[in-house]
């Protein structure tokens, strides 16, 4: 993958003076000249409004805005494109999903099963769903090797449980969720089961078929793609049963003055103009990723994590918060570094010229479940290269020196 | 290196052993801050009698920047008159701020006008840090605020 | 305004063979080249989360995305940056406030009023919202010169009426709708007063301050910026008591597994990753309106709308839906040719590089009170020039012969 | 040019005159369709006896082409079997679609093959104004699926 790296611009730079080792791609991407000039090219060439196409730039617009849908349901194996719907990202698919299911359905005492390892992304829209309806949340904890523990699962597949939703890999950890034996359980219970593939669809090869979920949710800025959109994509009768949660243009067939008739599927979920010029990027950051394949981006990220996690276990003091199991996770570690605060660890890697994250990353519940305040966070995508790992681990004993730690 | 500057033995050695650790049972004004964007927190606990805070006690969590600033916050404050720690606060404000007035401390003489403080200047080349550096004095401002109602 | 149209790529593209007379931009507006490179330069150069900032990249980032917080803010006279919400688009902006405002307070029998000229993302939630709490909805209608009629009003005006929402313009008839006097009158009973401004922010100099409204959304890319963002703006104390309706990461303080804190205003109503890009193409919007001056752009607005209305009054069989007085109207005229239905004409016009919409334009429940089925719609923007409007008057005269009106 | 090829004169005829218009007090099947992306609506009512569509009635509001389109198939659909009708549509479908298979219709012998409904080959040069011209069909095969169950 070693030559990915010409097409992302940004890898180019210097920051404070040093090569930019950018270790960040949990958070957000990077994206190649690929996707950049894609949406560009939307506007200087055929930026439209879509779907009322009267005239040819609409026609143009509405074209690619739906070329890029289908990319998308082929890209995660979706069966037809009506069943993929643009979101602004995946905290937008996962609030579609808990108004659009939730408000409606749920009732006093009905549970929602959750992780603690979930972004928040993940837990509070279930928490404003539950004050709204009286359902309660539950939770799966974790193993000593920071998996999910299953062991408890059975004490809370009843009939009370009417959701799961669990991350396809954590942020924090890097946990590769338990999504095969959670759609099981669903599946005996009549649960609704829910993916946030907001880090598994960038990263590992997936199936919506083979998953056998209901859901998934996921973001266009994690996978190379802009900000501001990401899709959601459901089985056809989860869509076709699920209640729009926002109203407007473009989601109708007809409005009246005190009712209206929704539009077929995906265009129910698609109030208003849609992101246009960031379904084309989207779009565009598939077809990056078409053409390196998905198994060889997972075996890349396999390479990679183990080199990481190989180099950091020379770095004393150093205790990496995630599974050691390389199967059983991906290119996502978080680590603390003797006593020095992650901030601080943070800090330092900046001015030796390396992007990592330090903080609760969006998952307090995790944070105080492990009992750590924050953590320091490296995480890795296609282009990222050893040499990478390398000045991350010069730039640790950098901070080990700072900070006196001998 | 601005590395160095920021991370001044002074500030490690508050950082690690803070001063004024802990709860005050007879305080009489009690504070929490927090830092959503990097989840530092910072509490305090003042005994004040006539216009004088006659004890203090600090709890914390966060990097090195926040928790030191607190803890030498701690030691300057103590037995200070309100005015005076008003006084202190205004010119740490102006000592950590880009643009908002002349810098007074006196290099010629280091610590004679901030103490410990003054190590936190470091922290001005490192712009998103500045906010840790203020938690305990925006904490500080809570409790005088309570303080005067 | 002549010289504008160089910095807008789009408009050098021959549509059909013939010259591009873009007459859409109440759908969408064209972007200038400073616009399309801010976002390419942002992700070429300092493409980064928000919020989370421990290194450089994102620390650039997220002054960039709270520097257009703040260019939004002056542009619309907001006291405070802190009074500006990201949204995905005025759709996304109605719904947050249906939600956030009318879930939790609306009461059986509360009353919403509208005018029947609302765009659909100014109908539909409220339609959704009161269906889940009981409230209803009523309407003020349109007088002969298509003006919002407030012979009415006050048959509306008392303690049933909670929420007043209203179009700053027609995207229709152009209609400026009555503000000021629906303010005042939502003022005297303490209802809250809302203004879809998805077309007056774009085309009329506005100063919340002056107007006194309570909330106030629109979009991005009908005023030269990018699509997928749009804006929220709201009266400090609104926005404090309004409850978020998203909930995820970036808008909390705190998380527990069971309940959660909301983070200040702002950024409580932004759950999630914010379209990061998008706002910083929105704020190269900003500047370019600004540097044109919002007064220079309604002038030159109303001067080409005066030069339409003239050439079109001079095609037979062609009639105008909307005011004829330009001070109550802006730059969007919708018309009806003899009996061409508009599909045809906008099919027409399109073999002639004329780009109009033609349909309902998202207004269903005003087409049926104007019992017109669609009508064609030529809209303008600061680029926009006698030129255009007269490529349009020729295309009309083409339709005509091909339709053999005498 | 374009444009002449499809605004014929008989399809304006056609628009401006629709046969059949109005409902049927005797109806069999009563079928709507609506294109929700312009708003063109199209409503049937077949009365159909032995398999024989005895009497057509449309109704609508839209374009030229999808008034059109309507208006020519009940002229071609009235007084055939429902094998015929079914025949019919395929023909036409074949005829106004881009990719699939070859044009039935005979340019040699010019509404040999469709009749009027040949005048809307023009609308191929035109793909977003396909589904105007399609939408009196797919309410016909919402009609006949009716008829059937
Ligand atoms: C008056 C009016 N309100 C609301 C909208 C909806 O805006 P958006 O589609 O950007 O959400 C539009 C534009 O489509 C409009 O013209
Ligand atoms: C596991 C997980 N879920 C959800 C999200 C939320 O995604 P977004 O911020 O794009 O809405 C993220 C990323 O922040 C994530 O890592």
């Amino acid at each position: 993958m070693q030559q990915v790296r010409a097409d992302f611009p940004i890898l180019d730079r210097l920051v404070n003076g040093k090569r930019l080792a950018y270790l960040d791609s949990s958070a957000t991407t990077q994206k190649p000249s690929q996707v950049i000039d894609a949406i560009s090219d939307y506007y200087r060439v055929y930026n439209s409004n879509v779907h009322r196409g009267a005239h040819t730039l609409a026609a143009e617009a509405t074209i690619a805005y739906e070329d890029a849908r289908t990319k998308i349901a082929q890209f995660i194996g979706a069966g037809s494109s009506n069943e993929v719907v643009f979101t602004k990202g995946t905290t937008n698919g996962m609030n579609l999903i808990s108004y659009g299911w939730g408000l409606n359905r749920l009732r006093e005492g009905d549970r929602i099963l959750l992780t603690v390892m979930e972004h928040h992304a993940n837990v509070v829209p279930w928490q404003i769903i539950a004050k709204h309806t009286g359902a309660e949340l539950v939770y799966l904890e974790l193993d000593e090797d920071y998996r999910v523990d299953l062991s408890n699962l059975d004490r809370f597949v009843d009939d009370r449980l009417k959701i799961i939703s669990v991350s396809g890999m954590s942020n924090v950890t890097g946990t590769i969720g338990p999504v095969p034996q959670l759609v099981e359980a669903a599946r005996s219970v009549g649960a609704l089961m829910i993916v946030d593939a907001a880090q598994s669809v960038p990263h590992l090869p997936t199936n919506v078929a083979e998953i056998g979920a209901d859901l998934l949710v996921f973001s266009a800025h994690k996978m190379l793609g802009p900000t501001g959109i990401g899709a959601m994509w459901g089985r056809p009768e989860i869509l076709e049963e699920m209640d729009p949660a926002e109203g407007g243009g473009e989601m109708i067939t007809d409005v009246r003055l005190y009712e209206s008739r929704w539009a077929p599927v995906p265009h129910k979920f698609e109030a208003g103009t849609p992101p246009i010029a960031q379904a084309v990027g989207f779009g565009a950051a598939i077809d990056y990723l078409d053409k390196l394949g998905m198994e060889a981006v997972r075996r890349h990220e396999v390479a990679i994590t183990r080199y990481a996690l190989d180099r950091l276990s020379e770095v004393p003091d150093l205790r990496v918060v995630g599974p050691t199991d390389l199967s059983a996770r991906g290119g996502t570690i978080s680590f603390e570094l003797g006593d020095i605060h992650p901030h601080d660890v943070a800090t330092i890697l900046d001015q030796e010229g390396v992007a990592v994250r330090a903080g609760h990353h969006c998952a307090k519940p995790l944070m105080r479940y492990l009992e750590v305040p924050a953590t320091a966070r490296a995480s890795f995508y296609v282009y990222t290269t050893e040499e990478d790992i390398d000045q991350l681990v010069t730039g640790l004993y950098r901070a080990r020196d700072l900070f006196g730690l001998a | 290196m601005a590395l160095e500057e920021l991370y001044r033995e002074v500030i490690l050695d508050h950082y690690r052993h803070p001063r004024h650790k802990g709860t005050l049972s007879n305080a009489d004004v009690h504070a929490e801050g927090l830092n959503p964007s990097c989840g530092d927190e910072f509490s305090l606990d003042l005994a004040i009698a006539d216009g004088v805070i006659t004890d203090v006690a600090t709890q914390g969590q966060g990097c090195s920047i926040s928790q030191a600033s607190g803890s030498m916050m701690a030691d300057a404050i103590k037995g200070k008159t309100l005015e005076e720690v008003g006084e202190l606060a205004h010119k740490f404000r102006v000592m950590m701020s880009i643009d908002e007035g002349e810098n007074p401390v006196d290099p010629a003489r280091p610590g004679a006008v901030l103490g410990d403080l003054e190590a936190l200047q470091g922290v001005r080349k490192f712009p998103v840090r500045i906010k840790c550096a203020d938690l305990p004095w925006t904490t500080l401002a809570d409790a005088l605020s309570q303080a005067e109602s």
